[in-house]
């Protein structure tokens, strides 16, 4: 059963790693920061297999504390490139 | 009772103190000016007679060992743990001691300095608590018996110091400076981190003792032993690393300079700690002396020689910080060189390691009164260009003895400190090397030639009508060059009290590298 | 001559520090006295279950106390960087 | 400027969840992972989410530069007196002397795999609330003061 | 084992939908249709995972053992929830910055925003 | 009494004391000679009056030597020196890092080859 | 083996995600890669069984980094100069 | 002072939901309660200006949560479900036909603003790309137009939705 | 040698992150370099405290086995801390060049020299 998890967790770093083909062919800023997005999704989905995987239970708070914050450093990409930043 | 507990517990007060002051200094600053230099001044005070009643202890006791949340401070190796110190342990030796009490002195002149000086800019708040911070930096780093710890106050060290050199925004300029500086600094704190994980992955301790003691130099203790030599001494400021030297110590306040100054001397006691007392016995000495003694070579020259072409008084005197401490680097070194053999060390190593660590203290004296005086005619004129400035000696007498003595000090001449220190590093050089003795005096020379047109050039001169008005700085910014002018002619005046009193157990300290791994682990 | 100096000091120092990253050997470090100190007495002398946070703040709260002076010294230095200054304050830099 | 409606709205909701859950982690630094920065770091990221959904003059009118300096300051005192009483005790600095002489945080613990107990271990809880005001101070402070430095004039 | 089986098959979803949303942003031709790719499929994979944890944390409660499972359960539902909103909330300010940009939808055949901005 | 106050350099040593009281009876020295002139110093005469090779010397503000002047030989003297170690300080923050990282590394290959 | 799979999975995304770091001339796009840096090197951190440091770095580089980068670039300018 | 009281309720609520299985005292052990009270109060003082900008307190009945969390169970996901299954077919065979339109919603709050646009970003093909401030009216980028339905000034929620009608589940919660 | 793996990514994390303090001009970037050091130096760090099948040094329900060394961790969690304050405060300097000087570039920031 434990294996299942890994593989799991190997397939998600294999996508992880395919994503940053998007980030470096970009073109543009926001589909860099889609690459982003993703890579934050697939973190969190591969933290919170893991925790099964080794059995510790208290290991998903960082897939809390992910899910959380990685919103604000898209938000603070996304206000700078509609040019809304303050000034 | 109280007494006693307050005098078991000087090294975690030494720090504790000035970080608790510099924490609540802006607070107390937002509500009244007065009273935050007020209060800076007596957590300064505090600070000294802390550092004052530790080197009494040390130089009574021996090595004074504190172990940081322990039931009792020297309980270093706890029952159960097989002989291996857990905790951070503060070993204070006669060398740390020495740095920590010039660090305090210094403090002190520069605070009450400050008291006048910087009240013409805004931001004090932040000024003072960076101050103090500085202080607790420098005391941290020669205090320390802890590798991490170490590094920890390498960092607060570089950043207060950049964010002092910053402080005075001076259309960019100082920012550029304080940049450079915290750029530098941070890659050498994390080259130095490195290094330290090298160490902990191959002996599993932090403490320098252990290490020491568990010390095979392997291929990886080399590595870790070059990071941690060359990102410390370019702290130092040792040539060819030394470009952040002028810049931040020109852009700085002159008051800052003062205590940069004793900062970069904090980061060669950690060149000398790591090489003599985490290395030690298993070194190549010959190498690693060589190096040391090229560095300090090129240092003073380069440092002595690029100061005779410039025009900005700080630049200049920085590059003379630089040179002078080529003289420490070139005593250490020929001590070090010397180590393995014990004759040569008896017959001049020693004496050599004396000259060297002794300059420290007197460079910090002599060179941060320097800098005051540099300050206090640049708060007068407004400018620090040698080319603009003359006859000042009409108006700012006291400000033009203070330079003298600063200035004789620093070329070496009797009775002032420095020639005390460079006489032993002169004679003992001499005997290991001719060519490099004969280098130090030229250098010496050259100093003082530099400083003969420094002086000509504020000093002398017919009474320039840009500088009619120009009057005596205020008194706390005199009594604060005075208190370093009196240390250096004290210094001077009895040298060998000085010596016998610091110096011997401080060099002794750094040789006796079984002494320190003993009295850290109790006689293991 | 530039880039060579560049590409010379890249070199050597990529040698240095990946030696040092093969020369560790991974997952088994040589000395762990004081770390399995930690593990086996960190719970009944200080209470914590997260041996971590026991170190941080008890085996090595000086540390502690030293990064939160780093962190409160950056921020002062940023105060001090941006803060509204005086239009004379400014030294004009020759 | 602000920005979109939406993004403000799901600000809203999330600052005082960030909250919770950050002081949660701060709460229970020795229990589970996390502590005093981890939780302080998540705070001020709470706060930073803030100050880029809003515009940055309605932030500081609402949360001075000031009071965050404060916060820090407090912090850092607290963090530091509670290491300094232990001298008092005849102990040295850092000593947990709360495990000894704390009316509550001295509950007996169970030692090996535990599913843990919030009020042990001594001063640690105490220093985690008390890194964790810090840094939550500090890290959003400097945040707020970079931003006014995109202003146009200083 | 039915709880066995569930996990398996959530799990195998949830891949499955995670690998469409990242050949998604490979494939598609502008940023508005790479952010529907990256906005529904990988969060609703990443459902399908945690939903997989979940059962697994119930299933462990179900059969005796400590609550540490209940917890961990709940904590998957709630990194669940966060991910969830807050992706759609990023999707949304990315798109509109991307449009505040002056990024156009490629081969669109309508774009009233832009119409209303000019 | 002395030896107290003698600083011992291994091979020599240096007395302050002694240092002083040489440095004061020289000074008491000149200060009587000095003495002796002032006693027949022609005071508010034509004589005290300086001149420059029979000219009337000019104002003292415009023989003030500024700090450029001064040394200018001894730096052009070095200029070989000078034109090459002047430009290696180019401020860059770059070049500095560059400087440190090169000599690490010129010391890892030194204490390399040494071991 | 499986273990050694994802492990190596991860670092090679960490490597790549250094070296866009570096690639990039759109500072933007530098500090994005730089976030995508942090979060791999949490995810690394994590699978080393460093809970509390991925906590650390999760919060302060998945927020915070990119934020400070963010708001350093509006304060500069967004691209690196070419150099002449 | 009431927008205290809820945002230290809420953050009561969640502070439990984080802490559940902790002890004796149903899920919770008594440090735990305490701790919670505490902290609820400060993020109370801290938050409640933002919590409760709107000064509207219809989110506090608790009717329309166990509303939200049906809407979230069955028309939501179902809808997100094909709304996958469609971009997966999408992604498959590369078939779009993208714009973005206009959708009058007719809602009020900002809350039920938030909800639909979240919805809509992760539902059929539609994503929220603007909001118009005054009128609440949603700019949508939807994959696949419709033949023909371009050239309509507005949208309207029948256009977008097919098996269940979000504004109205929305209005329901939220209104 | 291939198990060493961890050890080699933060070793050539270090170098990459110096080559880019070397090689590129903008300030920013720099400081992006060294905030990689930064990073390289953390992962050895924690790769330094690993031992194989070791599990998280917390006993808050923990499954049996050896724990993996908690010193470095408590290190690395200090260096986070101070890397952020360090990298703060740098990009305070780059902002205020920036607004002094007009430029970001290590070439055309160097008023002081010589």
């Amino acid at each position: 059963m434990t294996e299942v998890w890994f593989v799991a967790v190997a397939v998600l770093g294999a996508l992880i790693v395919l994503t940053l083909v998007r980030l470096l062919i970009g073109p543009t800023a926001p589909d860099r920061v889609v690459a982003l997005d993703t890579v934050n999704t697939l973190t969190v989905a591969s933290m919170i297999v893991l925790s099964v995987a080794y059995k510790q239970t208290v290991f998903v708070d960082v897939a809390i504390v992910y899910a959380l914050l990685s919103f604000v450093g898209t938000l603070y990409i996304a206000k700078y490139l509609g040019g809304e930043m303050s000034a | 009772m109280m007494q006693e507990l307050l005098l078991q517990n000087l090294p975690a007060l030494l720090l504790a103190v000035p970080m608790l002051g510099a924490f609540v200094t802006p607070l107390i600053g937002r509500a009244s000016g007065g009273a935050r230099n007020l209060w800076a001044v007596a957590v300064m005070l505090a600070t000294l007679a802390v550092a004052v009643l530790l080197t009494a202890q040390v130089l009574s006791s021996g090595t004074v060992v504190y172990t940081f949340g322990a039931a009792a401070p020297d309980l270093t190796v706890p029952a159960d743990s097989g002989g291996i110190p857990i905790r951070i342990i503060f070993a204070v030796d006669a060398m740390g001691a020495f740095m920590a009490l010039a660090a305090s002195l210094v403090g002190l002149g520069v605070m009450l300095y400050s008291l006048a000086s910087a009240t013409r800019s805004t931001g004090q708040n932040g000024y003072y608590a960076l101050l103090l911070l500085l202080v607790v930096g420098i005391l941290g780093m020669v205090c320390t018996g802890d590798m991490f710890n170490f590094f920890v106050f390498l960092e607060i060290n570089s950043l207060a110091g950049a964010a002092l050199v910053a402080s005075r925004v001076d259309k960019g300029v100082a920012v550029e400076a304080g940049l450079k500086y915290a750029v530098l600094s941070t890659l050498g704190g994390l080259l130095v981190l490195f290094a330290i994980a090298l160490l902990y992955g191959q002996y599993g301790a932090l403490n320098i003792a252990v290490i020491a003691s568990r010390m095979l130099f392997t291929p990886l203790d080399q590595i870790a032993l070059v990071m941690l030599l060359v990102a410390l001494a370019m702290k130092a400021g040792a040539v060819p690393m030394h470009f952040w030297t002028p810049d931040a110590y020109s852009m700085a306040p002159s008051s800052i300079t003062a205590l940069l100054v004793v900062a970069s001397q904090a980061s060669l006691y950690g060149v000398f700690r790591v090489v003599f007392t985490l290395y030690g016995l298993t070194l190549d000495y010959a190498t690693i002396g060589w190096i040391i003694i090229i560095l300090g070579v090129l240092s003073m020259f380069v440092g002595v020689t690029m100061a005779i072409p410039q025009k900005d008084v700080k630049r200049l005197m920085a590059y003379h910080a630089v040179s002078q401490t080529g003289y420490m680097l070139l005593g250490v070194g020929v001590g070090l060189a010397v180590l393995g053999n014990q004759q040569l060390l008896d017959t001049y190593g020693v004496i050599a390691m004396e000259g060297g660590i002794f300059h420290i203290i007197n460079h910090a004296m002599y060179k941060g009164l320097l800098f005051l005086t540099a300050g206090a005619i640049f708060y007068r004129t407004g400018t620090r260009n040698l080319n603009q400035l003359g006859g000042l000696g009409h108006s700012m007498k006291w400000t033009m003895v203070f330079f003298i003595i600063g200035a004789l000090a620093i070329a070496g001449i009797p009775p002032f400190n420095g020639f005390a220190s460079k006489l032993m590093i002169y004679e003992s050089v001499f005997l290991f090397n001719p060519l490099l003795a004969i280098i130090a005096m030229v250098v010496s020379i050259l100093t003082l030639a530099s400083f003969v047109k420094v002086f000509h050039s504020i000093f002398m001169g017919p009474r320039l009508p840009e500088y009619a008005d120009v009057r005596e700085v205020p008194a706390p910014m005199i009594i604060g060059m005075a208190l370093l002018s009196l240390l250096v002619i004290l210094f001077g005046v009895f040298p060998q009290e000085v010596v016998d009193l610091l110096i011997t157990p401080a060099a002794g300290a750094l040789i006796d590298q079984g002494g320190y791994i003993a009295s850290v682990l109790g006689g293991a | 001559m530039k880039n060579l100096v560049i590409g010379a000091t890249v070199l050597i120092l990529s040698l240095g520090i990946l030696y040092a990253g093969v020369g560790l050997e991974f997952g088994a470090p040589p000395f762990t006295d004081m770390d399995d100190y930690f593990v086996s007495h960190g719970q009944e002398q200080t209470g914590g279950n997260n041996i971590v946070t026991d170190i941080v703040f008890d085996f090595r709260g000086f540390d502690t106390l030293g990064e939160a002076t780093v962190l409160f010294t950056a921020v002062l230095g940023a105060g001090l960087a941006f803060r509204k200054r005086r239009e004379d304050e400014d030294y004009e830099y020759e | 400027m602000n920005m979109s409606k939406i993004v403000r709205s799901a600000a809203n909701l999330l600052f005082p969840f960030i909250l919770v859950f950050g002081f949660y982690i701060v709460l229970h630094g020795h229990l589970t992972p996390g502590g005093g920065f981890q939780g302080g770091a998540v705070i001020a990221t709470g706060f930073v989410l803030m100050f880029v959904a809003y515009s940055y003059d309605f932030i500081t009118g609402r949360i001075g530069a000031e009071s965050l300096h404060t916060t820090e300051t407090i912090g850092l005192v607290l963090f530091i007196v509670t290491a300094l009483v232990a001298i008092v005790f005849g102990v040295t600095f850092f000593t947990n002397w709360m495990l000894d002489v704390g009316p509550v945080l001295n509950n007996p613990v169970a030692f090996g795999p535990n599913p843990g107990d919030l009020n042990t271990a001594g001063f640690i809880p105490v220093m985690n609330l008390a890194v964790g005001i810090e840094v939550l101070g500090a890290l959003s402070v400097i945040v707020l003061y970079m931003l006014s430095g995109t202003k146009e004039e200083i | 084992m039915i709880a066995d089986t569930i996990i398996m098959v959530c799990l195998g979803i949830g891949l499955l939908f995670n690998a469409l949303g990242v050949l998604g942003i490979l494939r598609f031709p502008d940023v508005y249709t790479r952010l529907h790719a990256e906005t529904k499929t990988t969060t609703f994979g990443t459902i399908f995972i945690s939903l997989a944890v979940i059962v697994y944390g119930a299933a462990r409660v179900m059969e005796g053992e400590t609550g540490t499972y209940l917890t961990l359960s709940v904590h998957t539902f709630v990194a669940l929830l966060a991910l969830a909103f807050t992706n759609a909330t990023g999707a949304h300010a990315i798109a509109r910055a991307a449009h505040r940009s002056g990024q156009v939808p490629k081969p669109a055949v309508v774009d009233r925003l832009q119409e209303v901005r000019e | 009494m002395l030896d107290a106050y003698t600083l011992q350099t291994g091979t020599g040593f240096w007395d302050p004391v002694v240092w002083i009281v040489v440095f004061l009876v020289a000074f008491l020295i000149a200060l009587a000679i000095w003495l002796l002139g002032e006693k027949e110093y022609p005071r508010d005469t034509q004589a005290v009056k300086p001149f420059l090779s029979g000219n009337v010397e000019p104002e003292k503000a415009d023989v003030h030597m500024r700090a450029g002047n001064l040394y200018w030989g001894f730096t052009e003297a070095m200029k070989g020196y000078y034109s090459r170690l002047v430009p290696l300080h180019t401020g860059v923050l770059n070049d500095y890092v560059l400087w440190f990282l090169g000599v690490m590394a010129l010391v890892f290959v030194i204490v390399g080859v040494a071991a | 083996m499986i273990e050694l799979v994802v492990h190596a999975a991860v670092l090679v995304g960490l490597i790549c995600a250094a070296l866009l770091v570096i690639h990039f001339r759109d500072l933007l796009s530098a500090a994005i890669a730089f976030g995508i840096f942090s979060f791999l090197l949490s995810l690394e951190f994590y699978i080393l069984q460093a809970p509390d440091v991925a906590i650390a770095e999760a919060g302060i580089g998945a927020g915070l980094t990119t934020a400070i980068f963010i708001v350093a670039i509006r304060g500069t300018r967004r691209m690196e100069e070419v150099k002449e | 002072m009431i927008a205290f009281l809820v945002t230290a309720l809420f953050a009561y609520l969640v502070y439990l939901v984080l802490t559940a299985g902790s002890g004796t005292i149903g899920l919770w052990s008594q440090a735990e309660l305490i701790a919670g009270g505490g902290i609820s109060l400060v993020v109370a003082a801290i938050s409640r200006k933002f919590f409760c900008r709107t000064g509207e307190y219809r989110m506090a009945n608790p009717l329309r949560w166990v509303l939200l969390v049906a809407y979230a169970a069955v028309p939501f996901f179902i809808e997100m479900a094909r709304a996958n299954i469609d971009v997966a077919y999408r992604v498959i065979t590369g078939k779009i036909r993208p714009g973005i339109v206009k959708l009058s919603t007719g809602l009020e709050t900002d809350f039920g603003v938030l909800l639909l646009a979240n919805s809509i970003t992760l539902t059929p093909g539609t994503l929220t790309v603007g909001v118009d401030e005054e009128t609440n009216d949603l700019y949508v980028h939807m994959i696949n137009i419709g033949m023909g339905t371009e050239t309509k000034e507005s949208f309207e929620p029948d256009d977008v939705f097919a098996l269940f009608q979000f504004p109205e589940w929305i209005r329901r919660i939220a209104e | 040698m291939f198990f060493n793996l961890p050890f080699i990514v933060a070793a050539l994390l270090v170098i990459l992150g110096i080559t880019t303090m070397l090689i590129k001009r903008n300030l920013i970037k720099m400081i992006m370099g060294l905030a990689l050091v930064e990073a390289g130096v953390n992962l050895l760090l924690v790769s330094i405290g690993y031992r194989a099948g070791g599990i998280a040094p917390i006993f808050t329900s923990a499954p049996d086995g050896v724990m993996v060394m908690p010193t470095v961790q408590a290190m690395t969690l200090t260096n986070i801390v101070i890397g952020i304050a360090t990298t703060a405060l740098l990009l305070s300097f780059v902002m205020v060049i920036y607004r002094m000087y007009g430029t970001a570039n290590a070439e055309k920031v160097r008023k002081l020299r010589g």
